[in-house]
């Protein structure tokens, strides 16, 4: 957005997820999934076809009984920072980094289903449309008209709720405003999260919760020896989770 | 410019036989055109690729097959550009097997997108950033000119030529076909090494990623080498396998072994580098990325494909080829050459499929792949195509100067 | 070759003109990019409408917890359901099922008209008949019952949430002549058992969360279903969100790994079904070591001394009996919980008041027998947590105006002298208020089931059989087509939650009155009604005193009725919410019921914000809570003796007993597993919740069992494998899967699935665990005691 | 592809990529009309060193350049 002198306000838009907080109760998945009009199959057991923008992975630590323990990561798109494993490698530019939000987003109308992305992205996040989309009858009255239906044949992945973004910058725009308040923006998941264990925000904004909770020791991220500078952080006060998150290297 | 040879009639099986050849394979063909149309009818959940395994056999058969089919680039390359003469035995069917290799392979990409009436996309919204860009590109661009290349091949034609302007247009072709064999050797020299950095750059798939120079992986240039070296290979078992089944001798039996040997020599410093960079990958990058190198073979595709590729379809055949006494023996020479190109397939199936099945995230598992009969049956269309269009291009076309001349 | 110049000329000009032609024609660039638009729009994937935005409350009711929420609509149609931040139960938290709740509403396993069964039960076929059909075909059937003088053979089977609809049921029931109304068993049912026996109180039980500062759950799994969810989870949210204020530690007891106990500060693993003598044993230690509130257990309790009864005879107090039976280090042997894990788990308990301790596995409704739910409770009595900040209160009454008296006629009369078919408050079960599990369906001659799906989750299989083998008419009032209609005569669609006037009182264990309203969010769609709407008809076609007894229009007209009682009460607030149009913006502010000018203006307030509450009203004068005739709180319960006439005084007492043994053969223990993402209850799990599940625990159709690695290894089984699982009640095809988290000696059965009816995303997934629970009746409350079962594991 | 494509941003990556691509295309181009022309050429001068012949009365008699196609008739 531009101000009124012209310079440019970037943001850095992330998200902190709190494992040790975590119940694993799947809302987050659910509301992402009715949010983004994710469809589903009569077989949802094949993880392998199925469509997650949003994954819950259940994780121990293990150890044997009594001393093995559980934790749960919530897997959105981890919108890799700069160097985006995905975003380099479409040949089509059907998935882009956005520079004023670092949201890393996708084109389906323009995504050819090379699905050279998924094969770049370590954490498994994009999901290739192996059928057509389809919802019973009447449940296509549920869909969001703030996000089209994906057709078959090409990759999807969480955006953030992007669509959102857009809404409040017009809003904000009709109001005469060049930022969003914290809680203009955020994700369905991290609204709908009900044990208050995710947040989202401006990560380049000190006044943000998000960019506060990172610089606290129980941060960390996915891979991090894989540089893919994830703008997702999760939250453990335990050094197994966290040794975890990097394969224990 | 005048042509120096003369046409004589070509001594062909009676047509009879031919459509009986012609029909078998027009069945495999059928079989996967008939697998190709349930894939775009349905789409791609006719195959056994999934999220894990975005990639199955048609890319590892995509990519066998771009490498395989170097033999036209680099032997046009070492004709014209180099002058290497006693390859005038064979050129005509090294372009027309690359052209075979390149037009399945496109073929085969068209199936393999999920959406490919938006294909054109990746030219009208390229991402030059994207290895693949550069893949599409190129090997676009370099069938154009396989097909520039394969047109004069087919304007020879007795009947074609009685047309002045067709006899006219396969001579200037020829002409300046230099040019052309130029221009498709920096194509093919750029897309076969962008098909190795296309999982080179992969910087979030250890098992893939490479080092390299600027922006090209280490893979890049492996590629390149590992392609040309397996062109002439494929070339050699073609020609062999083709006097084999017409009884006749088709190229003298020098130039066999001269290509072999080529391809033996450029395998084996292509294995040298191959190990070099094995060894720097898996003491130096591999752990830098938090990966011990032989946590990637605890899976389904074990340490013993990295033997297999770097011994047995690889150390065996180069230095069984370096050896002059066993490239006069057919046996061996077939072999050697057989070994090169499975080694090279293998390298293509472990840098795709293998790369696949290797969990980064510390929550997913090693994943197996199996292909279903749908694959299968495009790939085996592929091979029918190849061998009709090889078949039609023997039966009317000059492939081999020399052919009336060794059979007089 | 001869060809002229003139003719090659021509040839060339055409050939290539036309190519060019054709090149530089626009016509094969439009039909590139006109494939490529086609693809964008393909016509067979759905576009949904655009359309004018907005938010209307309403409140949840997949559960009986009465969550508040927000519902976005785009014109008519709703597509987002999201937790009301304002609202007292739950602030904003939601569970999963609550927020794909409206993938059951459009969902496609919906009754859509009256279907009237022709064919026999088990291959039935249905036939779309009228409302006006399918009403006089009810009015007739009780017509009929009456005629033959049964009128008290008609019963009713119907959910267990407080709401006027169900009031219906109950009122048209004893207006016919019959008693046998039904409401399933709620979570904590049996817990108010245990506070008619040790506090006198009818009334359900609270627990001031909010304020404890540590939870002893024994066994409760409280971040998966235990009481409102959404409530617990926003608890959870909060544990340790307040600097310097109350942080919330959690101590679970269980013998396997549950989700709240990985989330516990502390998990203590414990043999299962010993957890009255680990209760018991930290009631030792906090006795032993003077750990205990002494003046709230010496003003305030009965039967903690030793003490005389009237005939002077000297009787063994709580004290003596914990002191003598339950030290840490005799109950290690039995719980298998070490005596310094007791120790200081009693010493954490006395040090962090306030202190509560919870009973209930599961959801709550779990248990071994009301003896251990006693001794739990009698730790909160020990640390003096009753009707104090952080500790146990009552439920409390929502002022409503009552309905005006059922008039009877002299048949109706006739029947309801005839007791229940259940037997609940008969001599055996003189404590129970509905007994659904152990009904006498030789007894029943019409059966209305509303919203309930007794053919799939009545713990007693028995039972369920034979409802709906011996039951000569059922009549099902449900949205959905779920086993138990699928077995009816009649299914009468009815409107689910999110298009029906409804209402909802007392939120499970909260302490302050809470009512929610709910009203229609879109018109019905299909054929649907409102349960209440349709009784009135019944009542109406069955005449005389019954249509008297239904004088309404229509359920609103009740509901309003009631609702006066509110106003009425002058007490209260509504939190008076402004929506914006976009995401997350809401303003609220609580409201006095009494700034209210009319009735009418509290009335359109409470339908728009559907939630009155009184978070003021709790019950914080011990007198409220102790009604017992001492009014003291009885560790030996003089009620319990006075009703079973128990002689030995241990059964008046809290107490452990050792469980007999398993059948020879049976060398594990079956024990059910809630999973939040399933509904197990009987009603659907919608589509998007059944994604959620990993594939250890739904492959395919197969469901998995968790058993420990080494229960795996002894049984000579692995990861994966399929396997009979085996109990006395029966057996089932299943999958295992190893996980160090189950104890050793367990089967973990998840509840839920094996699903015969609903829509092809549910049915047949599976195996319904409760095949294999052979529930046993609890001696004292009446009620289902399942939580575990004997069983064996082989191989298929 | 083209510059006035949406979205698209000019940097050194598109002008060495394009730049590359687009001197390959002309290549070819470029080979190809000559080709094209050449050949038109060559045709049309046969056939006007025919009708010359046949404007001299020697109708039978192939030309010179056409004898090739002669020979692979024999």
């Amino acid at each position: 957005m531009k101000t009124e002198s012209g310079d440019q306000r970037i943001a850095r838009y992330g998200m902190t997820i709190d494992v040790d907080k975590c119940t694993g109760c799947g809302t987050c998945a659910v509301v992402c999934h009715m949010e983004n009009n994710v469809p589903f199959t009569v077989d949802e057991s094949d993880k392998s076809r199925n469509m997650a923008w949003m994954r819950i992975y259940k994780v121990d630590n293990g150890l044997d009984y009594p001393h093995v323990r559980v934790v749960y990561f919530p897997r959105p798109c981890m919108q890799c920072d700069h160097h985006t494993p995905c975003v380099s490698v479409c040949p089509a530019s059907a998935t882009n980094y956005d520079g004023l939000t670092g949201i890393v987003d996708q084109i389906n109308t323009r995504c050819i289903g090379c699905r050279y992305c998924m094969a770049a992205c370590p954490y498994m996040v994009r999901c290739f449309n192996w059928w057509d989309p389809v919802w019973p009858k009447d449940m296509e009255k549920h869909l969001n008209p703030d996000v089209a239906p994906r057709m078959r044949g090409v990759v999807e992945k969480c955006t953030f709720c992007s669509h959102r973004y857009l809404k409040a910058k017009d809003k904000a725009h009709n109001e005469g405003r060049d930022y969003l308040r914290e809680d203009e923006y955020v994700p369905a998941c991290v609204e709908a999260c009900p044990v208050g264990a995710m947040r989202f925000g401006d990560l380049n904004n000190p006044e943000h919760a998000v960019a506060q909770l990172i610089q606290s020791p129980r941060a960390f991220r996915l891979l991090e020896n894989l540089h893919t500078e994830p703008k997702v952080y999760y939250l453990s006060s335990y050094e197994w989770v966290r040794k975890l998150a990097d394969n224990f290297a | 410019m005048t042509s120096e040879h003369t046409t004589p009639k070509l001594e062909r099986c009676s047509r009879q036989k031919f459509l009986v050849w012609l029909s078998v394979w027009g069945l495999l063909l059928a079989w996967g055109l008939y697998g190709a149309f349930l894939c775009l009818f349905k789409g791609l959940n006719q195959t056994g690729m999934n999220n894990y395994f975005v990639f199955g056999l048609w890319i590892t058969v995509d990519l066998a097959i771009i490498a395989l089919g170097a033999g036209a680039f680099f032997s046009g390359f070492l004709f014209y550009i180099l002058k290497v003469d006693h390859l005038k035995d064979l050129i005509g069917a090294a372009v027309v097997i690359g052209f075979i290799c390149y037009s399945g392979a496109i073929g085969m990409l068209t199936i393999d997108i999920g959406q490919p009436l938006r294909g054109y996309f990746s030219f009208w919204h390229a991402n030059v950033h994207s290895m693949l860009t550069e893949v599409i590109f190129c090997i676009t661009c370099y069938l154009f000119v396989l097909t520039i290349e394969f047109t004069p091949l087919i304007l020879e034609n007795k009947r074609l030529s009685e047309f002045p302007l067709f006899k006219y247009i396969g001579e200037n072709l020829h002409g300046i076909m230099a040019v052309f064999a130029l221009v498709g050797t920096f194509l093919s020299f750029f897309h076969q090494g962008s098909l190795g950095g296309m999982f080179g750059v992969l910087f979030a798939r250890p098992f893939a990623y490479r080092t390299g120079v600027a922006i090209w992986p280490w893979t890049f240039f492996l590629f390149i080498l590992s392609a040309i070296a397996s062109g002439p290979a494929l070339t050699t078992l073609v020609v062999w396998t083709t006097q084999k089944v017409t009884g006749k001798q088709l190229v003298r039996r020098s130039t066999l072994s001269k290509l072999a040997k080529l391809s033996a020599t450029l395998f084996f410093v292509y294995l040298i580098l191959k190990a070099a960079d094995t060894v720097y990958w898996a003491n130096v990058t591999a752990p830098q990325m938090g990966f011990a190198f032989t946590r990637f073979y605890q899976g389904p595709y074990g340490m013993e494909l990295l033997f297999l590729e770097l011994f047995v379809f690889g150390l065996l055949p180069a230095v069984l080829l370096l050896i002059p006494k066993a490239r006069e023996h057919d046996f061996s020479l077939v072999i050697g050459c057989l070994f090169i190109c499975m080694g090279i397939v293998l390298n293509r199936f472990v840098m795709t499929v293998q790369t696949l099945s290797i969990p980064v995230l510390p929550f997913e598992k090693f994943v197996a792949y199996a292909p279903t009969w749908q694959e299968w049956a495009v790939a085996a269309a592929v091979l029918g195509y190849g061998v009709i269009v090889y078949s039609l291009s023997y039966r009317y076309l000059h492939l081999f100067p020399r052919e009336h001349e060794l059979n007089a | 070759m001869n060809v002229d110049r003139r003719t090659f000329v021509k040839g060339m000009a055409l050939a290539g003109g036309g190519a060019l032609g054709i090149m530089l024609s626009p016509t094969p660039w439009y039909l590139i990019r006109d494939l490529a638009f086609w693809t964008q729009n393909w016509p067979w994937v759905p576009a949904p409408a655009p359309g004018e935005p907005s938010f209307e409350k309403s409140i949840c009711r997949i559960c009986d917890g009465g969550c508040g929420i927000n519902v976005r609509k785009v014109d008519m149609r709703l597509v987002r359901i999201d937790g009301d931040k304002e609202h007292p139960v739950n602030q904003g938290s939601i569970c999963p099922m609550g927020a794909a709740a409206l993938q059951m509403l459009y969902g496609p396993s919906r009754t859509k008209v009256p279907l009237r069964r022709v064919g026999p039960r088990e291959n039935p076929e249905w036939r779309p008949i009228t409302w006006a059909e399918a009403i006089r075909e009810v009015a007739l059937k009780v017509r009929q019952l009456r005629a033959a003088g049964r009128p008290h053979e008609l019963a009713c089977i119907t959910n267990s949430a407080h709401s006027t609809v169900n009031q219906f049921f109950e009122r048209f029931l004893h207006a016919v002549g019959s008693r046998n109304f039904m409401q399933m068993n709620s979570a904590l049912e049996a817990h108010s058992t245990v506070l008619a026996l040790m506090q006198g109180v009818d009334e359900g039980i609270a627990y001031d969360i909010e304020n404890a500062r540590y939870l002893l759950s024994f066994g409760c799994n409280l971040l998966e279903g235990w009481g409102a969810c959404g409530r617990m989870y926003h608890a959870h949210a909060n544990r340790s969100a307040h600097e310097g204020g109350n942080s919330l530690e959690i101590v679970q007891i269980e013998p396997n790994l549950s989700v709240t106990a990985s989330k516990a500060s502390r998990w203590i693993p414990i043999k299962p079904g010993t957890d009255a003598a680990l209760a018991l044993s930290i009631a030792h230690v906090l006795i032993s070591d003077g750990l205990y509130d002494k003046t709230f257990v010496e003003r305030h309790t009965f039967g903690f001394e030793d003490w005389k009864d009237s005939d002077g005879k000297r009787r063994r107090g709580f004290k003596s009996e914990v002191l003598g039976r339950y030290s840490p280090r005799s109950v290690e042997l039995i719980t298998q919980v070490p005596a310094n894990v007791i120790e200081e788990v009693a010493h954490e308990f006395a040090a962090n008041q306030p202190a509560l301790a919870l009973g209930g596995r599961c959801d709550g409704s779990l248990f071994a027998g009301i003896y251990e739910l006693m001794a739990i409770h009698s730790l909160n009595a020990l640390a003096g947590n009753l009707s104090r900040p952080g500790g146990i209160f009552l439920q409390c009454d929502v002022p409503l105006k009552s309905l005006s008296p059922v008039k009877m006629d002299e048949q109706a009369e006739q029947g309801f002298a005839i007791p229940r078919s259940d037997g609940a408050g008969s001599k055996e079960h003189p404590l129970a208020r509905h007994l659904p599990h152990n009904l006498d369906a030789g007894k029943v001659g019409v059966l209305l089931i509303h919203e309930v799906n007794p053919s799939y989750a009545l713990p007693n299989r028995k039972v369920a059989r034979a409802i709906f083998e011996d039951i000569p008419y059922i009549v099902s009032f449900s949205s959905f087509i779920d086993e138990s209609s699928m077995q009816a005569d009649l299914i009468l669609p009815i409107s689910t939650p999110l298009e029906r006037w409804d209402d909802h009182t007392g939120a499970p264990g909260i302490p302050y009155p809470i009512y929610g309203l709910s009203h229609p969010l879109v018109n019905p769609l299909y054929e649907s009604r409102n349960a209440g709407d349709v009784l009135i008809e019944i009542a109406r076609e069955l005449g005389g005193t019954i249509a008297e007894s239904f004088p309404w229009n229509n359920t609103v007209e009740a509901l309003r009725e009631r609702a006066a009682g509110l106003y009425e009460s002058g007490t209260g607030v509504i939190h008076t919410a402004e929506f914006s149009a976009t995401y997350m913006s809401q303003t609220a502010t609580p409201t006095e019921v009494k700034s209210f000018p009319t009735f009418s203006d509290f009335w359109n307030a409470l339908v728009k914000n559907c939630c009155w509450s009184d978070p003021q009203c709790t019950t914080d004068q011990l007198e409220q809570t102790l009604k017992t005739p001492g009014k003291k709180f009885e560790f030996f319960s003089q009620r319990l003796q006075k009703t079973f006439g128990y002689s030995n005084d241990l059964e008046c007492m809290p107490h452990y007993h050792e469980p007999p043994p398993n059948p020879q053969g049976f060398d594990l223990l079956i024990m059910p597993e809630n999973l939040i993402t399933m509904a197990d209850n009987g009603l659907g799990t919608p589509p998007l919740l059944i994604k959620q599940l990993s594939n250890d625990v739904l492959s395919e159709n197969d469901l998995f069992v968790q058993v420990n690695p080494i229960t795996a290894m002894y049984q000579g089984l692995k990861d994966g494998e399929s396997v009979i699982l085996e109990s006395p009640a029966g057996k089932v095809r299943v999958r295992i899967h190893t996980f160090a988290g189950v104890r050793e000696g367990v089967v973990l059965i998840p509840l839920g699935f094996g699903h015969t009816a609903y829509d092809r995303f549910l049915r047949n997934k599976g195996v319904n665990a409760l095949e294999i629970f052979d529930a046993k009746m609890d001696t004292v409350s009446g009620l289902a005691v399942w939580w575990a079962v004997p069983g064996k594991i082989y191989k298929v | 592809m083209l510059p006035t494509t949406f979205e698209f941003r000019w940097d050194a990556g598109h002008m060495i990529f394009f730049g590359v691509f687009y001197a390959v295309v002309i290549a070819i181009f470029t080979s190809l009309v000559y080709v094209a022309v050449k050949s038109i050429i060559d045709v049309y001068r046969d056939m006007t060193a025919r009708n010359e012949a046949n404007a001299s009365e020697h109708p039978e008699h192939p030309h010179e350049a056409t004898n090739e196609a002669v020979i692979a008739k024999s």
